[in-house]
């Protein structure tokens, strides 16, 4: 006897959501017709500056799905000052991200140290089929364009300490 | 007690109709019930919008639902006992046809005119145990098993207190002719006064609610749907089935949901009638004959009122567990239930 | 329709019963074909109200049938409890008098 | 006339069939579901008999309860899908002679006191009303005894069924 009081405040709180629904609409959204806009630092897709990139493979060793692809050779680039010796530069050839192994955790966006890896928002790029979720080099950068300017800093947030 | 909107119909027309009226008010209910309250407002008491693609308003999602089953391929397991398990699915529905053979819609409208109505439909409904011990023990999985077992004994714990709650309302009516029954709640008056005649729900709440608990429990619904537990028992006495064998206990599911409501609203809430005191009838021989069309629509509005509230329960509350569920039938309302039985019998002798 | 033709049909089924309860190993194949033959009985009680022009028989066929659940309930609790504590139901088993 | 010896003839058939599968077939859960055969065929012939009261009533207690007590009681002694041996003892073949001469007897027994006298097709409907007055009034006290039976057999089954 002493649960009816909770049991009729139960069903009173399926009513009344049933009412708001009524009322205000579902909390949910219809998706391919409307779409929510993502909030800042989403982490939809990873995008590719490639001429950052120096293939130090610290992205691809920090992956705990091992789903980050690099291959490079060295190339000798003229040198910097006149009379120098040519320098030897690693050229990528391959940098691909397999979207059906990815956890979107981030690490490799954290731990790239020359800035060549970042979040994009953009989450549509499913694929019938699964091969398709490997993205090349190209497609990662294509997908910079997308990349949003970085927000502004929280007000009392440390500068990066160069 | 052949005319039909006065129109005389020959024995083959009535049987006719009788038949395709039985597939009507077994299916259209459990169409609109799914459509109603499990697409649309269980999903508004979980604010979501649930189907909204197929027809307008999602309208057409239950054709979409049916003609995907039909499609599914037919499985059957490897060590299933097959003519069994193909029987059990038909067994359940079949309970549900015979259980609305007994519900009148109106002054001619019945399909069978019993006279021992309502305890016929208590039978009949106790056969979908039988379907569901079936398919429990056919499909060869001890998940199944488990939830066949489960399901017969909650069914069988939750089929005494029906009984002892229908029994006050016979007693208080003094005929288990389901017909008598209506007449009896909208020609009676409470206390003198016929402006609503004298529908059971008022008199025979703690019947009603009873009812209304057992029916809860007889359909496997929320609160009691142990024998379906998905978290522990996947799917129970259904997992094995798919396809249309598994459509056909869905439909089974919520068209008993339907016939079930349809026999409450006759037994408490006054049946097709309207209180005859409105209209000046006083027997059964003076009701308008428009009342045969207005009749199965006034059951329909009433069934949609108790599903909803059947529902409602379903979408709010969590699972009883097993040992709670049969010590609530045996010790809660049964003695309540027997209670009700002898103050009605008692007051029935008194007045 | 004929008086004898329902007792007929009674006979049969109170046969197939006794054949049932003396062929039967089972301990609930054997309480099956014990309820065969009383729906056999039950079934000459009806015929016999309709051929009386009374209700004794109804009224008996239903004390039966109350009977025959009670029957079955104690029958299966025994069976139940013979196979929790022997591990099988087979009456050819449990002719020895040890417990 | 006619039509009812027809449904009487098709329902005796299945009844009889199903009643020889019960005591045959080599499946404790096929048993049962053929003994519910036989038992709805019970009904059915309660209904030819003008008898609607004690049909719902074969329904609701056999099908409903005894029938679901047998499976119940086959499923939990682990009966297997498929044939099980060891079904029938030894003296299983005894068992049709003295079925056939039990028969046989009550066949000529049947012939001779009743022979081919009809039942009334006129007989008066036994309404549930009569029924209850004659349980409630001529037989009040094997009324009164079997509810003692059944009290008996409830207290019973739970002491047989409980576990300590």
């Amino acid at each position: 006897m002493a649960q009816i009081p909770g049991m009729i405040k139960g069903l009173a709180v399926t009513f009344n959501t049933m009412m708001r629904t009524f009322k205000n609409g579902s909390n949910t959204v219809q998706y391919p017709r409307e779409k929510e806009a993502p909030p800042i630092r989403a982490r939809g897709v990873i995008a590719l500056h490639e001429d950052n990139c120096t293939s130090c493979m610290l992205c691809s060793r920090s992956c705990p799905d091992w789903c980050i692809y690099i291959e490079a050779h060295k190339e000798l680039a003229p040198p910097r000052r006149e009379g120098g010796k040519p320098r030897a530069v690693n050229k990528l050839d391959r940098f691909d991200i397999d979207y059906a192994l990815c956890m979107y955790c981030g690490i490799c966006v954290e731990v790239c140290p020359f800035d060549a890896l970042f979040w994009s928002p953009e989450y549509e790029y499913s694929e019938p089929s699964i091969a398709d979720l490997l993205h090349d080099k190209s497609k990662l950068g294509e997908w910079m364009e997308t990349v949003p300017a970085a927000p502004e800093l929280e007000v009392g947030a440390d500068k990066k300490k160069k | 007690m052949h005319s039909l909107l006065a129109v005389v119909i020959p024995y083959w027309g009535q049987s006719l109709l009788r038949v395709l009226g039985g597939l009507v008010a077994v299916l259209l209910p459990a169409g609109t019930i799914v459509y109603v309250f499990l697409f649309k407002m269980m999903s508004f008491m979980q604010s979501r919008l649930g189907p909204m693609e197929a027809g307008p308003y999602g309208s057409m999602q239950l054709f979409a639902e049916v003609g995907k089953w039909l499609q599914k391929e037919d499985i059957q397991p490897d060590n299933a006992d097959k003519r069994i398990f193909r029987m059990a699915p038909i067994i359940v529905l079949m309970s549900t046809f015979l259980l609305v053979a007994v519900v009148p819609f109106g002054p001619d409208a019945w399909f069978t005119n019993f006279e021992t109505g309502v305890f016929y439909a208590l039978a009949v409904s106790s056969i979908s145990v039988l379907g569901i011990l079936m398919a429990g023990w056919s499909s060869a999985n001890k998940y199944s098993l488990l939830g066949g077992l489960r399901a017969a004994g909650q069914l069988i714990a939750y089929e005494l207190p029906m009984v002892l709650a229908v029994m006050g309302v016979v007693i208080q009516a003094g005929t288990m002719n389901l017909q008598q029954i209506v007449l009896a709640q909208n020609a009676g008056s409470i206390f003198g006064t016929d402006i609503v005649g004298n529908p059971y729900v008022l008199t025979q709440f703690v019947g009603f609610v009873v009812f209304m608990i057992a029916v809860q429990a007889e359909l496997t619904q929320a609160p009691f749907d142990m024998p379906i537990a998905e978290s522990e028992l996947v799917s129970g006495y259904m997992t094995e089935y798919s396809g249309f064998r598994f459509l056909i206990f869905f439909i089974g599911e919520f068209a008993t949901a339907g016939v079930f409501a349809m026999i409450a609203s006759t037994l408490f809430l006054g049946g097709w009638g309207v209180p005859f005191s409105w209209f000046g009838w006083t027997s059964m021989d003076s009701v308008a004959n428009w009342m045969n069309v207005a009749g199965p629509l006034i059951v329909f509005t009433k069934m949609m009122v108790l599903v909803f509230l059947i529902m409602w329960i379903r979408f709010s509350y969590p699972r009883f567990r097993e040992d709670q569920l049969q010590r609530f039938a045996w010790k809660v309302l049964i003695p309540i239930s027997l209670a009700n039985i002898m103050v009605t019998a008692v007051l029935k002798v008194a007045f | 329709m004929l008086v004898n033709q329902f007792l007929f049909l009674a006979a049969l089924l109170f046969c197939i019963g006794v054949y049932g309860v003396i062929a039967r190993k089972n301990a609930v194949l054997v309480l099956m074909s014990i309820e065969l033959i009383l729906n056999a009985v039950n079934l000459n009680f009806v015929a016999f109200a309709l051929r009386n022009g009374n209700a004794d028989g109804h009224t008996f066929a239903l004390y039966i049938i109350a009977i025959a659940a009670a029957e079955v309930g104690v029958g299966l609790g025994l069976v139940l409890l013979i196979f929790r504590n022997r591990r099988t139901i087979s009456l050819d088993d449990l002719s020895e008098m040890k417990g | 006339m006619v039509a009812q010896n027809i449904g009487f003839a098709i329902i005796a058939t299945i009844m009889v069939i199903a009643a020889i599968r019960v005591v045959t077939t080599s499946n404790v859960v096929h048993a049962a579901l053929w003994l519910v055969v036989v038992l709805a065929g019970v009904a059915a012939q309660y209904i030819l008999l003008a008898a609607e009261f004690v049909a719902v009533t074969q329904v609701l207690v056999y099908i409903g309860a005894v029938m679901v007590l047998f499976l119940f009681g086959t499923m939990l002694t682990r009966s297997r899908i498929g044939v099980n041996s060891g079904l029938n003892n030894r003296y299983s073949n005894l068992g049709i002679p003295v079925a056939m001469v039990l028969f046989a007897a009550m066949s000529l027994a049947l012939a001779d006191s009743f022979g081919t006298e009809k039942l009334p097709s006129d007989g008066s409907l036994v309404t549930t009303q009569q029924i209850s007055d004659q349980i409630f009034g001529r037989y009040l006290l094997p009324f009164w005894a079997l509810s003692f039976v059944l009290l008996a057999a409830v207290i019973g089954a739970i002491v047989l069924a409980r576990k300590d």
